[in-house]
């Protein structure tokens, strides 16, 4: 199993917070193992859609982060996404999924125990929820679930 | 029932060694038009050893009684004794933080333990119940011809995360109505240093040594009076003065007065009033009020 | 579609949490992964050549690298693939050290993460398709912003490499704050000695371009064609027209405060920062200038023989492209007193600051040379020195060191001995910072050859006694109380990123931290470059430095600012927009959010307006991509498909 | 000789009770020495502010405990209000020397122990503190007979001066909290 039964995904932009998930790494910060992170250029790049794909695709949480306001590298692309993700948190609701399921935040490439902290408070979060249920049915149904994916030993198989 | 007077706690030492500032506290309030009702039945803060019980029962328990009293009645509370002030937020302070605290402070008082009354000390009062610009108004520059320090010590602003009240490093809050009077105020450099606290009967040398510095630079600093809302540190600048002397083989003189005292002054209340003849150091009221009608 | 993965070992960085091992076996198992390996350091020669060898044995179109964070290796292994004849842009990193084996200790959990992670790398590359990348001309100006000697090393530098340099420079001289040093450690050669040659060397350079009075405001465009709006302020003298006389300053009646002199003495409204500055020409501050505050004076333009004086100079506005920005903005000293009121808050006029004091050593500052007390002029003979005032000290929120007070205090020790043989030195530290060659030396002659008396312990208290400074400490090594009556005390108070930093690095896209030091891309390996291609850094714009580690820096800055522009073209990412214009509704809500303006409009044959991306100006940020309603703009590298693909395969 | 082996192992509870009680860490003090330089009774003490601390650094807690230093301090708290750290210094010394109370630890400054205790004995009779009582008790206690009282007539100069306070009335409840202060010292 790898860090327990949920999965995390975390939206990341390349010039801020996957260089400060890396420094994290560097000081050798311990983290919970459930987060899968997936780098952008930018926070601006990230579609709602594509955070209601994560879970409707089986995703129990999902993080965005990005640089603080003001740092964008591309001056203003978190400032696009600060107001459609903040749209999409008020939505969580509406699509039946508890709203501390999904989370944005902005750390920077220095802040590396501010990410450790970020990922270890989330998990936290999400662990006592458990998996989601979408009502609509994800694609979590054993039906559903095909092809090779990742390995023989993947958790997401054994569920 | 509430009342829109202020609750008064005078606490030990403004009801013996030092009933001038309980008078002249008094006498200003009086002529603000301001009633003041005396806490019932209350009790001693503990104020000096418990210091050394801040983190205990004792320290919550013996303060948090005199809220209790207060909180049946009144709104605010005020307590002129920089330490029963001290200790007064310190009781509120941790009621107010933990749960467990209240449980067990209102199991001792056999009552639903009440903290929530504003605790203010005599600068907060006057400063909400007369503002600076009436103050001048009142007084007319009465004391323009004298430099006073502003003496804050130790227990008016520390600590400051629990008093909120002024800087630790860098208190100003007397200023505004200490200039209101007339007279200068200059910068004084130990207005928060300590003067050697409850020392006085045990290790009188630590304290005479450190009330000296402070008296010292009051003189060279060119003041002719020290303001303090404290009535320890009044005991040991002034009641003290002539042990200090003897000690350090000095002939200082410094009158201190209590904040009262001075706001008084300014407004007009006559110095027996005011009971300015208790200090030790006399003042020279001559001189003070010269050219004043 | 043949992919080959290939799982890193990093020595037992991965290995020791990850089996790399069943790693690659497990992704032998995913769709279209023909091949896969543990190697031991894939970054290495041996490692790059197992892959190309691999890469050859089965023929891949595709490679996933599963290893350290790709900003660490993307560019060494996108080297690779081309080595091996695969499309560089076809091959994907995994991370499975930074993100997984230095953070989990479980090898069982951090083995499934690994995993996971290698199956969201082969599902994104399989959606990759090749990428190539185009040229764009450079631009082969360069700005430089920030005269002092930072800025002054790099412009020489570039110029003398026959670069065209505009040197652009707030206040109305260059030099900085070197140029207010009287004499330097360790060596204690003479600043100005130094210093002002290489300022005239600016002043007359021909490919240089100098320009004070002013400051940037925009800044447009991107590496090799950037584009700048620069304003200099009038001030009210003609620069071409000014001999540098100073009449003026000599008959204007309005004082006003010197700031060059950091408040030792007074200037007037119209003036010469110095005798050494460059430009020698004078300028007018309006806020004190009688002319201007009361409508009535206008002597300088009288009395000036050059008929220099305009008061109806304006601003001008200067747009100019340049291919590199190195920015050189320095340092300031911080304002000690709201801070440390203990110390009497600066209202003790004998306790200044350790610049005021070097204004004071200097033979051509506002003393002559003389040490002199504010407050009387009289000679101080005892001398009190404090160290880290506002510097390493968290109340207030400044931890940092300013990593120069140290040497400048033993600098100013020894220099008062030899200004007043019978005084005394005393210096207040916690830690005596004299890392330098030759540095520790140097300290250690303060205290044998000055005597200055060095007490290990902070000043609690400084209050003013009968004409004198009492200064309250502590020495630690005996754990005693100690105190001094001082004349006179100096302060090394710390040091702050220059006013405005944290603005420009705004203007300019580039990172800095909280005290507003610009930062680096990488401590180490990329000390002078920002995150931002073609800006870079020097001097104490980035953090505290001394002068030799300044003039260093600066020029490692022009050395990369010349090897960037010695091309004619710059490659630029292929990893950018497209747009799908058969899909194309032509709403333009892409343009309005490019950051870049790299989306124009064009029209079609068939009479449609559509959305082009031009790719020179297009940086990547993908924000056109979700702005899009009908989803047809993709961003190459990371299409909707491919981040989709990337996500479904860890989940599922 | 401070045998450090010994020490940082023996005191490392002690030291850990400390910083968890007053909320500060020890291992924070950096020895820079302002508090020691602002304490108006570091003179007096075996160990200033800063060398205090540096014993609990070294988990000397003994020698702190023992140390006059917690009954010297008065809590005035101008350390805590100008350490560079914000370290609250006054507080790490009081909880060590109220660890120390508990741990029975005798206090060598006998003045301030008679002078507290006479205190708090004077309050638990009478509700509120009989300063001439006190100063009588203490004279009386502490052999030195005439402490002080040449300040008595200068503090009798005042008109409403009362020698004897008068006890409060709900003398039981003022019992109850002694009481509760002596079984459970702390919350
Ligand atoms: C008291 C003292 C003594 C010292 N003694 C020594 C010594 O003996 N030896 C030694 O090696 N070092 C010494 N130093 C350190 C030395 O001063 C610095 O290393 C050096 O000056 C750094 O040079 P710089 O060019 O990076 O910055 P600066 O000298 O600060 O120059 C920056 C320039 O940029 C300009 N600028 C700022 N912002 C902008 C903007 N937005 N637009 C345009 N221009 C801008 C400023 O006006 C200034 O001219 C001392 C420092 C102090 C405080
Ligand atoms: C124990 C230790 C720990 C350190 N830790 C850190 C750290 O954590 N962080 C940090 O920033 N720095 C650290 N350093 C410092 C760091 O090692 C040096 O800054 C860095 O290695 C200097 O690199 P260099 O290339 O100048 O010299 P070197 O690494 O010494 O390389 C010089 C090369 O030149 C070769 N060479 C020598 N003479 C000749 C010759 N005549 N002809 C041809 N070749 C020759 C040598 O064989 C060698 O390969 C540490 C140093 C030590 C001793
Ligand atoms: S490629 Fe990265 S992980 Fe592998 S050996 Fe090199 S540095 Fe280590
Ligand atoms: S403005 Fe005129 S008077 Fe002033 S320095 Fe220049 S030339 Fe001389
Ligand atoms: S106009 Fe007068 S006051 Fe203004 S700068 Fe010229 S001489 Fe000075
Ligand atoms: S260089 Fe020296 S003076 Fe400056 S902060 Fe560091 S230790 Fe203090
Ligand atoms: S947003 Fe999309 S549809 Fe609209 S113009 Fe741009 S590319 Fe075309
Ligand atoms: S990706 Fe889109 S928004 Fe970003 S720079 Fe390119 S065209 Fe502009
Ligand atoms: S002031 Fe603070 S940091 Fe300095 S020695 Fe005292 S406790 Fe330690
Ligand atoms: S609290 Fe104690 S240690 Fe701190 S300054 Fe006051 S007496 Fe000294």
């Amino acid at each position: 199993m790898s860090g327990g039964d949920i999965k995390l995904v975390g939206f990341l932009c390349n010039w801020c917070s996957y260089a400060g998930a890396d420094m994290a790494g560097t000081s050798r910060m311990a983290q919970p193992a459930e987060m899968r992170i997936v780098r952008l250029p930018c926070t601006g790049r990230v579609n709602p859609l594509l955070v209601l794909k994560a879970f409707q695709e089986g995703a129990d949480g999902v993080l965005v982060s990005g640089c603080h306001p003001g740092d964008c590298h591309y001056n203003e692309g978190n400032y696009y996404a600060h107001r459609r993700l903040e749209l999409l948190s008020r939505m969580m609701a509406v699509y039946g999924i508890e709203p501390e399921r999904f989370r944005y935040t902005w750390i920077s490439a220095s802040e590396g125990a501010r990410w450790a902290e970020t990922v270890t408070g989330f998990t936290e979060t999400i662990r006592p929820l458990g998996r989601l249920n979408l009502a609509g049915g994800g694609a979590r149904d054993d039906d559903h679930h095909q092809g090779p994916a990742a390995g023989s030993a993947s958790p997401a198989e054994k569920r | 029932m509430v009342s829109t007077a202020y609750s008064y706690y005078p606490g030990c030492s403004l009801t013996s060694s030092a009933t001038e500032y309980d008078i002249s506290f008094r006498k200003v309030v009086e002529a603000l038009g301001i009633q003041l009702d005396e806490l019932e039945d209350w009790n001693c803060c503990g104020a000096s050893p418990a210091p050394h019980h801040k983190a205990e029962t004792l320290g919550v328990l013996l303060p948090g009684r005199n809220l209790h009293i207060a909180g049946a009645s009144h709104d605010a509370i005020v307590a002129p004794c920089a330490g029963c002030y001290n200790r007064l937020k310190y009781a509120q302070y941790k009621l107010a933080g933990d749960q467990d605290i209240r449980e067990q402070t209102s199991e001792v008082f056999q009552a639903e333990v009440r903290y929530q009354t504003e605790v203010l000390n005599i600068v907060q009062m006057l400063n909400r119940e007369i503002t600076p610009e009436a103050l001048r108004e009142r007084s007319q520059g009465r004391l323009a011809n004298i430099r006073i320090g502003a003496y804050y010590g130790c227990l008016l602003t520390r600590p400051a995360d629990i008093l909120g009240f002024d800087s630790p490093r860098d208190p100003r809050k007397m200023r505004p109505l200490m200039e209101a009077t007339g007279a200068e105020v200059p910068h004084f450099p130990f207005k928060t240093e300590c003067c050697g606290s409850y020392m006085g009967l045990a290790r009188k040398d630590i304290l005479l040594k450190a009330s000296h510095r402070i008296i010292e630079v009051a003189v060279s600093t060119g003041l002719d009076a020290l303001v303090t809302a404290c009535p320890l540190c009044h005991q040991n600048l002034d009641l003290r003065q002539e042990q200090i002397n003897k000690a350090m083989g000095t002939s200082l003189r410094m009158p201190v007065l209590y904040f009262s005292q001075l706001i008084g002054l300014a407004m007009g209340i006559s110095p027996e009033e005011l009971e300015l003849d208790a200090l030790v150091v006399q003042p020279d009221m001559d001189r003070w009020l010269k050219g004043v009608a | 579609m043949r992919i080959g993965v290939f799982v890193c070992q990093c020595g037992t960085n991965i290995a020791a949490t990850v089996s790399t091992e069943r790693v690659a076996s497990a992704a032998m198992a995913l769709r279209d992964v023909v091949h896969a390996e543990s190697i031991q350091y894939t970054c290495s020669d041996p490692g790059q050549r197992t892959v190309i060898a691999a890469a050859h044995k089965y023929a891949l179109d595709r490679v996933v690298i599963a290893a350290c964070s790709p900003r660490m290796h993307e560019t060494t292994f996108q080297r690779t693939m081309a080595q091996a004849g695969i499309n560089p842009f076809m091959m994907e990193m995994v991370n499975i050290r930074e993100h997984c084996s230095w953070i989990h200790s479980d090898m069982e959990v951090a083995t499934e993460k690994a995993i996971d992670l290698v199956s969201m790398g082969v599902a994104k590359v399989r959606g990759q398709t090749p990428l190539f990348s185009s040229h764009v001309p450079v631009v082969s100006e360069v700005l430089i912003i920030g005269g002092g000697v930072a800025g002054i090393q790099a412009a020489l530098d570039i110029a003398d490499a026959g670069m065209p340099v505009t040197l652009v420079e707030r206040g109305p001289t260059i030099g900085g704050n070197m140029a207010r040093l009287d004499k330097t450690f360790p060596t204690l050669d003479c600043s100005s000695c130094i210093l002002t040659p290489r300022m005239v060397e600016v002043k007359h350079h021909e490919n240089i371009r100098l320009m004070v009075n002013s400051e940037v405001e925009q800044v447009r465009g991107y590496i090799g064609n950037f584009e700048v709006d620069i304003r200099k302020k009038a001030t009210c003298v003609d620069e071409e027209k000014c001999t540098g006389c100073q009449i003026c300053e000599q008959k204007c009646p309005s004082e006003a405060p010197d700031e060059f002199n950091a408040g030792v003495g007074e200037t007037k409204a119209i003036s010469i920062a110095f005798p050494q500055a460059v430009p020698l020409v004078a300028s007018l501050r309006k806020e004190y200038c009688r002319l201007y505050i009361k409508g009535k004076c206008g002597i300088c333009k009288k009395v000036c023989p050059a008929d220099a004086v305009d008061y109806e100079q304006e601003d001008e506005l200067h747009t100019e492209k340049f291919g590199a920005i190195v920015v050189a903005t320095g340092y300031e000293l911080f304002d000690w007193r709201q801070a440390y009121p203990h110390y009497g808050g600066g209202l003790y006029p004998d306790v200044i600051t350790s610049i005021q004091y070097e204004r004071m050593l200097s033979a051509s500052g506002p003393t002559g040379g003389h040490i002199q007390r504010p407050s009387d002029g009289a000679e101080p003979k005892e001398i009190v020195f404090l160290s880290c005032v506002g510097s390493r000290d968290e109340s207030i929120g400044r931890p940092l060191c300013c990593k120069v007070g140290c040497m400048y205090i033993a600098k100013q020790a020894i220099l008062t001995r030899e200004h007043i043989p019978d005084s005394r030195t005393y210096v207040f530290y916690m830690d005596v910072r004299a890392g330098g060659k030759g540095y520790d030396e140097f300290y250690r002659r303060a205290q044998k050859e000055a005597g200055a008396v060095y007490l290990r312990g902070r000043v609690g208290k400084i209050y003013p006694r009968g004409g004198k400074l009492v200064v309250m400490g502590a020495d630690t090594l005996v754990g005693e109380n100690v105190e001094v009556e001082a004349d006179l005390v100096v302060l090394a108070t710390g040091i702050d990123a220059a006013a405005g930093a944290g603005s420009l690095a705004q203007r300019l896209n580039i990172p800095y931290d909280q005290y507003g030091f610009l930062s680096e891309s990488h401590p180490k390996l990329r000390p002078v470059e920002t995150t931002t291609g073609g800006i870079f850094l020097a001097g104490a714009c980035q953090g505290p430095k001394d002068i030799p580690e300044t003039v260093a820096q600066a020029s490692a800055a022009a050395a990369k600012v010349i090897v960037l522009l010695s091309h004619d073209e710059l490659e630029t990412s292929p990893m950018i927009a497209e747009v799908n214009h058969m899909r194309c509704i032509g709403c333009f809500k892409c343009r309005e959010v490019c950051p870049y303006h790299a989306i124009e409009e064009q029209g079609l044959r068939d009479g449609r307006r559509v959305a082009v991306v031009i790719e020179s100006l297009c940086q990547g940020c993908g924000l056109c991509t979700v702005a899009c309603p009908p989803s047809v703009i993709s961003l190459r590298g990371y299409t909707d498909n491919q981040l989709i693909e990337e996500v479904t395969a860890v989940l599922r | 000789m401070i045998p450090l082996s010994e020490t940082l192992s023996q005191g490392r509870e002690l030291v850990a009770e400390i910083e968890h009680r007053s909320g500060q860490k020890v291992a924070d003090c950096y020895q820079c020495g302002t508090c020691s330089s602002t304490c108006a009774a570091a003179d007096a003490f075996d160990y200033p502010p800063h060398m205090f601390m540096r014993l609990l650094q070294l988990g000397a807690v003994d020698r702190a405990m023992a140390s006059t230093t917690g009954q010297l301090c008065y809590d005035c708290m101008t350390c805590s209000s100008r350490c560079p750290i914000r370290i609250d210094v006054a507080d790490v010394i009081e909880t060590t020397k109220n660890i120390a109370d508990e741990q029975g630890i005798r206090e060598s400054e006998r003045g301030l122990r008679l002078f507290r205790n006479l205190f708090l004995k004077n309050v638990r009779r009478h509700g509120r503190l009989h300063e001439a009582s006190l100063l009588a008790w203490f004279n009386l206690k502490s052999g030195k007979l005439t402490n002080d009282l040449s300040l008595v007539p200068l503090i009798l100069r005042r008109k409403n001066v009362r020698i004897v306070q008068p006890r409060i009335k709900d003398r039981a409840q003022v019992r109850r909290i002694f009481q509760r202060a002596k079984e459970r010292p702390r919350w």
